[in-house]
């Protein structure tokens, strides 16, 4: 790893448009920072809060939701549902003492790889400048290039997730 | 104008192998994104341009001549300095160039290398843009005489015919204006002429 | 984290691929493999291996050897994108008597190899993805594929010669087809036409006996002067209603004679079948081929409707079909797939302003021209100035015109290219006039589409090189006086020339319908930016959609010439008889189900459903869902606040292992 | 009350004062209040950028720094002169479209301890202000002297509605703005095809043959639609129509006699100023005889175009609307 803090990023996408923009992108060869880990759901709307909360105690320093554009969703509008727990997800990591920036909701279509890759891009650079999220060690998935900074990180942090995960 | 085919002997600054920098060179060194890459040689510029009757090579013969690489060729061109700027190129184009601003960097180039052919329009804007640097506001009087008696002596008297009605219609102030606060401009000036667009 | 922590007692299989030097080229896949043995032993991997081409037949045999061999029961394969050769894998597992479901794939290609440059970073990405998938894959359980059975009936949706094409197909195999249009006859652009390129037969000699046909099928029910409102369901079972315009005509008693039109006092430009350029009656059938025959009211222009008097139309017909008091009605169909022909429309050429068209009289649109040149035409087949008397001494035809171009539509529209060259051999067969074509690239890449290019220069056409800069009628020299002038540069001369002539054709590309997305949305498929819809597949899969049962032909997924078109609206045919003739339809077992003693009854889930799968009922007080009706988007397993319902194939902690196993330290 | 800050530019108090005399005459009439840069400098034509790329645009930046000092509220920039215009919307522009440049001039007017942010103001020229802010409604109704009878040539020029970064004209080739707001003062406005062709620039300078072709063309269109006067909006437009015009004459050995003034100009004469007090007479080709058109009793013109016969046209529509459907797809 470089001298430059390398953040996690794991990455929510649907079955439908996003993940298939991610294989647009691959398809095209379009380059992206490989800080980013995609898991595929079948809609954005399956997205449950507490598995943004478990990538961030696990380790994660951000996540990303990307789901069809808002009209498009395979499932007539489940991604207003995703939008909507997002914002709300935001709120409670901010009062929760995290950046509510290391958050990020994405749409792509399928056709969308290129734009994809640059919100990907993007979003890490967002994360590098908020630094590593300091969450306390508290279990082995913990990541490596993590450096612990104690004041922000109140031992609630890890138990929530512990009593949510 | 002349329309004859221009034969440039290689001199300072001219290159005979091909030089592939040159495009991304004129590109980088354009105002804001010039797309120059982009052209597909489809001649609207060339079709578009109010004078193009006087140019030795069409703004699209330009864009492929920098494609190649043949900087003296380009530099030596009259093309940039026929250019009138009058946008109908840029709207026009089907990929955007900025055809006027790639323009006007050509001609820097062209001042820089020496390699413009007809030292009129050159001498025009610096004698302009010492008017600019001296006062601050353009000084049509004196642009217009010190240029004429430079490039144009003979015309100068048809031409002070105009210089006399525009004079004695109140068109023309005599004695220059300058801005009050000419150390500040002239201190951005020097800090900006040590500055270059690179990247 | 307990279930994370469980030592899994499943056997677990890790095969990562090559694929050639596709992936081997960025990530060091033996690194992997080995990787993968060492490290996640303890999660039940048990062998691992990695392969040159794991889909090929080798690659596959392996995989079944091993399973039948070491007893696996999971199989992990790190390959490219499960969108790709999931199914592969899974039958192959299937095979060997595994489930399919116990196979995942990890996309290492698409997602790693493919958009990564640094080897070791690659490497270490492949790592945690194959971890993620490994841990993930203990939490899978055995599904079995849900089968419904497949309505026999299709909508097809656009009259053109597309959806004209799979109606046909598929009701001479035997099933039934709604064919909707919303104009009041079938044909659609192709019934516009003139001459078809490159063999120049006459549009409507060759489709009028497919409209025919069509019209006439006793498997077809044709709905024209119809529109889409609304469709629910799913592939097999799709429920659709149509809105019936009101045609003023009642389709039982009319003949079709045409006295109502021929006795309609009021006339009116055809914006639509004319392109503008002719007049059409307010009573009226678009075109004398028109298929059905009845004639349409249009109300909005009708003197009786404007202001209560006239009625020519009632008086004179001899059956009483005239019906003024007829309303809009709606039809509810069901059928088991939609195949959409929905079409293009023409680049609006008023854009180009420095084009000049509406406002110099003499520029036309290339549909403009059609009409022009057709016998049926408002000239009768003469080509004319506007004044529709002179005939023009020299004509300009300008390619590309909204193509190619960042300022209007960035592709090219594929068709224009060839529409020139044809306008320019009617125009001098019938005129005998001096032709300009002005072109960028000359685009003739199709089955005797050169050749015909041969042609027209062998018939004198003059061919010029350069993007037209500008038409205009401000003459600069006498001679240019009461001409249009074509300003361009001749990109082979390098000189600008101004061409003068007496008339210009603009060849208009294709755009999008202007509703495509909103149709898009009504249908459930998504558009490209350029608003065209979206294929499966480009190449491989270019007459299907993302959504099952929902295919498109023609124009609708991007320009396309006849001969394309019509090959389209087969396949898709093919495609959609293939499902029926399955009978039943195997859909994903990706559902959602609720543990009724977690259930609390909040309800909360209630509304979250888009295709009301779920239903409450009430004297248990507990919430249920129909997994005919869902979808397995998974909405509602994440809203529930008792964590009662539960997601196959993406449950909390499939999830929860992945996101272990993608953040473990590599 | 309208509030600008306002940009003359350096032509305005010379080759242009008819130009600026006008402005100062009408602007109370529509209540136009304009704040003038203090101490602006030149913004350095077509010339500066042909030298010397970052002090061209540190110089033009100069002007906008400036400004946005004094805006305190109303963040307008007001320029009359079309290049002027250009150049302080180019500069905005293309150092927010390249941070590089951007960069490099922030730094050069830090040593004039001055700093611009791209896209903190809104620099707009003076036709623009007058048909979007003040209205054709408002401007007619200030009209006390219709200019009925006057046969007028609208010329745009190019540097107005070119290269439009903002999308504020109705076309680049064709708009209509200047024809709506003559039509408004009454005159009887020509369909100039050449309404945005290029006046030859700074060719008049440097290469005069090039830039009097480019004249002919214009003054003799004009006067093929027979017009009584062309009305510019740009003091080198002006300039060259107009100055040079013997010159023209005398190197095609054409007589053309088509005078040539401000827009400003007639709108002052439409609001009831007398000829002199809006500038009239500084031209080199006398506008008298278009002058002695106005009050007189002539019966209006003849319709320029007969009713269509034959094939019916497609509408003519502005593409403004076209532009509008597709700026809102692209913020969907």
């Amino acid at each position: 790893m470089s001298e430059q803090f390398e953040p996690v990023i794991i990455g929510f996408t649907c079955n439908w448009c996003s993940y298939r923009a991610a294989d647009a992108a691959g398809t095209a060869r379009v380059k992206y920072a490989p800080n980013v880990r995609l898991i595929r759901l079948m809609c954005s709307g399956r997205l449950d809060p507490t598995f943004v909360i478990k990538a961030l105690a696990g380790g994660a320093d951000g996540v990303m939701i990307s789901g069809c554009h808002p009209g498009d969703c395979h499932y007539i509008d489940q991604n207003y549902k995703a939008l909507r727990r997002v914002l709300l997800l935001r709120r409670t990591l901010k009062g929760m003492g995290v950046e509510p920036e290391r958050i990020k909701l994405v749409w792509a279509s399928a056709a969308e790889g290129m734009q994809l890759a640059h919100e990907i891009d993007s979003f890490i650079e967002e994360v590098r400048k908020l630094g590593p999220l300091g969450w306390p060690k508290w279990n082995e998935t913990d990541h490596g290039s993590q450096t612990i900074d104690d004041e922000q990180a109140p031992v609630a942090h890890g138990q929530e997730a512990e009593v949510t995960a | 104008m002349t329309q004859t085919k221009v034969i440039v002997q290689p001199k300072a600054g001219l290159r005979k192998q091909e030089d592939l920098t040159l495009l991304h060179e004129v590109s980088i060194a354009t105002a804001g994104v010039s797309h120059l890459e982009m052209c597909i040689q489809c001649g609207t510029c060339g079709g578009s341009c109010p004078s193009a009757a006087d140019m030795d090579h069409t703004p699209r013969m330009i864009f492929a001549m920098l494609r190649a690489g043949m900087r003296g060729e380009v530099l030596h061109s009259n093309t940039p300095w026929i250019c009138v700027s009058c946008y109908h190129c840029v709207v026009r184009c089907p990929q955007i160039v900025h055809i006027p601003d790639v323009m006007y960097t050509l001609k820097g180039m062209a001042i820089k290398a020496k390699l413009y052919r007809d030292s009129n329009p050159p001498h025009f804007s610096q004698t302009f843009v010492g008017m600019v640097e001296t006062f601050g506001r353009s000084y049509e009087l004196g642009l217009a005489t010190r240029h004429y008696l430079r490039h144009y002596p003979l015309r100068l008297p048809g031409m002070a015919l105009m210089g006399l009605g525009l004079l004695t219609k109140d068109r023309m102030s005599i004695i220059p204006k300058q801005i009050k606060n000419m150390s500040q401009l002239t201190a951005i000036l020097n800090k900006a002429k040590t500055l270059e667009l690179t990247s | 984290m307990s279930e994370n922590e469980k030592t899994p007692n499943e056997r677990i299989g890790v095969y990562v691929c090559h694929c050639g030097s596709n992936i081997a080229g960025t990530v060091d896949v033996v690194g992997v493999r080995d990787w993968a043995q060492e490290h996640l032993g303890k999660d039940g991997v048990v062998i691992s291996r990695d392969y040159k081409f794991m889909c090929s037949s080798l690659g596959q045999e392996m995989i079944e050897k091993d399973i039948k061999e070491l007893g696996l029961s999971r199989v992990v394969v790190a390959a490219c994108s499960p969108h790709l050769h999931e199914k592969t894998f899974r039958t192959a597992a299937e095979r060997a008597g595994l489930n399919p479901y116990l196979t995942e794939l990890v996309s290492i290609r698409e997602q790693v190899s493919w958009v990564h440059t640094d080897k070791e970073v690659a490497t270490q990405k492949s790592k945690s993805l194959v971890a993620g998938t490994v841990k993930r894959i203990i939490h899978n359980e055995a599904l079995e594929k849900l089968k419904v059975p497949i309505n026999p009936n299709t909508l097809v949706v656009g009259g053109g010669i597309a959806g004209i094409q799979a109606s046909l197909e598929i009701a001479n195999g035997g099933f039934h087809v709604y064919l909707v249009e919303r104009e009041p006859s079938i044909g659609g652009h192709m019934a516009q036409f003139d001459k078809t390129f490159p063999t120049l037969d006459c549009s409507a000699c060759i489709l009028t006996p497919r409209m025919v046909e069509a019209g006439t099928h006793p498997n077809i029910t044709l709905l024209t002067w119809s529109e889409v409102m609304s469709v629910s369901g799913y592939i097999g079972n799709f429920s659709v209603a149509i809105k019936k315009k009101a045609r003023f005509v009642n389709e039982e008693l009319c003949t079709g004679c045409g006295i109502c039109v021929e006795k309609c006092p009021k006339k009116t430009i055809d914006h639509e079948y004319e392109a503008g350029l002719g007049y059409r009656k307010v009573i009226y059938t678009p075109f004398a081929q028109a298929v059905p025959k009845f004639p349409v009211l249009d109300a909005p222009n009708c003197t009786y409707f404007q202001n209560g008097k006239c009625k020519a139309c009632e008086k004179f017909c001899p059956t009483n079909a005239i019906d003024f008091t007829q309303q809009d009605q709606i039809l509810n169909v069901e059928v088991g797939n939609i195949i959409l022909a929905t079409g293009y429309d023409m680049f609006d050429a008023r854009r180009v302003t420095n084009y000049g068209y509406g406002r110099l009289a003499n520029v036309f649109s290339s549909m403009e021209f059609e009409r022009l040149c057709n016998a049926s035409g408002p000239t009768g087949g003469e080509i004319t100035l506007r004044d529709g008397k002179t005939k023009p001494e020299s004509v300009g035809i300008i390619h590309c015109v909204g193509s190619r171009d960042k300022n209007y539509n960035n592709y090219c529209s594929t068709i224009c290219c060839m529409q020139s060259l044809k306008f320019a051999h009617l125009v001098k067969e019938r005129t005998g006039a001096t032709v300009y074509e002005f072109y960028i690239d000359m685009r003739t890449a199709a089955k005797s589409y050169d050749e015909f290019y041969q042609r027209i220069l062998e018939e004198g056409t003059l061919f010029v090189r350069g993007k037209v800069a500008e038409v205009s009628d401000a003459a600069r020299e006498p001679h240019e006086k009461g001409k249009l002038i074509i300003q361009v540069e001749d990109t082979f001369i390098g000189k600008q020339r101004r061409i003068p002539v007496d008339m210009v054709i603009l060849s208009s590309g294709m755009e999008p319908r202007a509703d495509a997305k909103q149709t898009g949305q009504l249908f459930g498929i998504s558009c490209s930016s350029d608003g065209w819809y979206i294929e499966r597949h480009p190449k491989l899969d270019p007459v299907t959609t993302m959504t099952e049962g929902i295919l498109i032909a023609g124009c609708a997924s991007g320009p396309k010439d006849i001969p394309s078109s019509v090959s389209q609206g087969a396949a898709a045919a093919a495609r959609v008889m293939d499902k029926i003739l399955q009978k039943e339809v195997e859909l994903e077992p990706v559902r959602a189900t609720v543990n009724e003693e977690k259930c609390s009854g909040c309800r909360i889930c209630n509304n979250l459903c888009p295709f009301s799968a779920i239903a409450f009922i009430e004297d248990l007080a507990v919430t249920r869902i129909n997994p005919a009706l869902c979808q397995g988007c998974g909405t509602c397993v994440a809203a529930c606040p008792a964590g009662a319902i539960s997601g196959t194939g993406f449950s909390n902690e499939q999830i929860f292992a992945q996101i272990d196993g993608l953040l473990m330290s590599i | 009350m309208n509030k600008y800050i306002y940009y003359p530019g350096c032509s305005m108090e010379g080759s242009a004062k008819a130009y600026g005399d006008s402005l100062n005459f009408i602007k109370g009439t529509l209540e136009m209040e304009l704040d003038e840069i203090d101490d602006w400098n030149c913004c350095g034509a077509t010339e500066y950028v042909s030298l010397n790329l970052i002090p061209a645009y540190s110089l033009i930046a100069r002007n906008l720094a400036l400004a946005s000092k004094q805006a305190n509220g109303h963040n307008t920039v007001m320029a009359p002169c079309s290049a002027c215009y250009l150049n302080l919307e180019k500069a905005d522009y293309y150092m927010a479209e390249r941070p590089a440049l951007g960069e490099k001039v922030n730094q050069a007017l830090a040593a004039g301890g001055l700093h611009y942010e791209p896209g903190s103001l809104q620099i707009r020229h003076l036709l623009d202000v007058f048909i979007n802010d003040i209205g054709l409604d408002t401007i007619k109704s200030k009209v006390t002297r219709p200019l009925a009878g006057m046969r007028v040539a609208p010329y745009l020029g190019c540097m107005v509605p070119r290269p439009d970064f903002a999308h504020r004209w109705s076309d680049f080739e064709q708009p209509t703005e200047l024809d709506d707001l003559l039509k408004a003062l009454g005159a009887e406005v020509i369909e100039f095809p050449l309404k945005t062709e290029c006046c030859g620039g700074h060719m008049t300078q440097i290469g005069p043959e090039t830039a009097y072709e480019l004249i002919r063309r214009l003054v003799s269109s004009a006067e093929e639609h027979q017009a009584d006067i062309m009305v510019t909006v740009c003091p080198m437009c002006q300039m060259n129509l107009d100055a040079y015009q013997a010159e023209t004459n005398h190197f095609f050995g054409t007589n053309y006699q088509m005078p040539v003034v401000f827009f400003t100009q007639l709108m002052g004469l439409a609001f009831g100023g007398n000829p002199k007090e809006v500038g009239f007479g500084m031209e080199l080709v006398s506008a008298n005889k278009a002058l002695t058109r106005i009050g007189m009793e002539l019966p209006p013109g003849e319709t320029p175009r007969k009713k269509a016969e034959g094939l019916p046209m497609p509408e003519r529509r502005l593409k403004k609307k076209v532009v509008e459907k597709i700026n809102q797809e692209g913020q969907e």
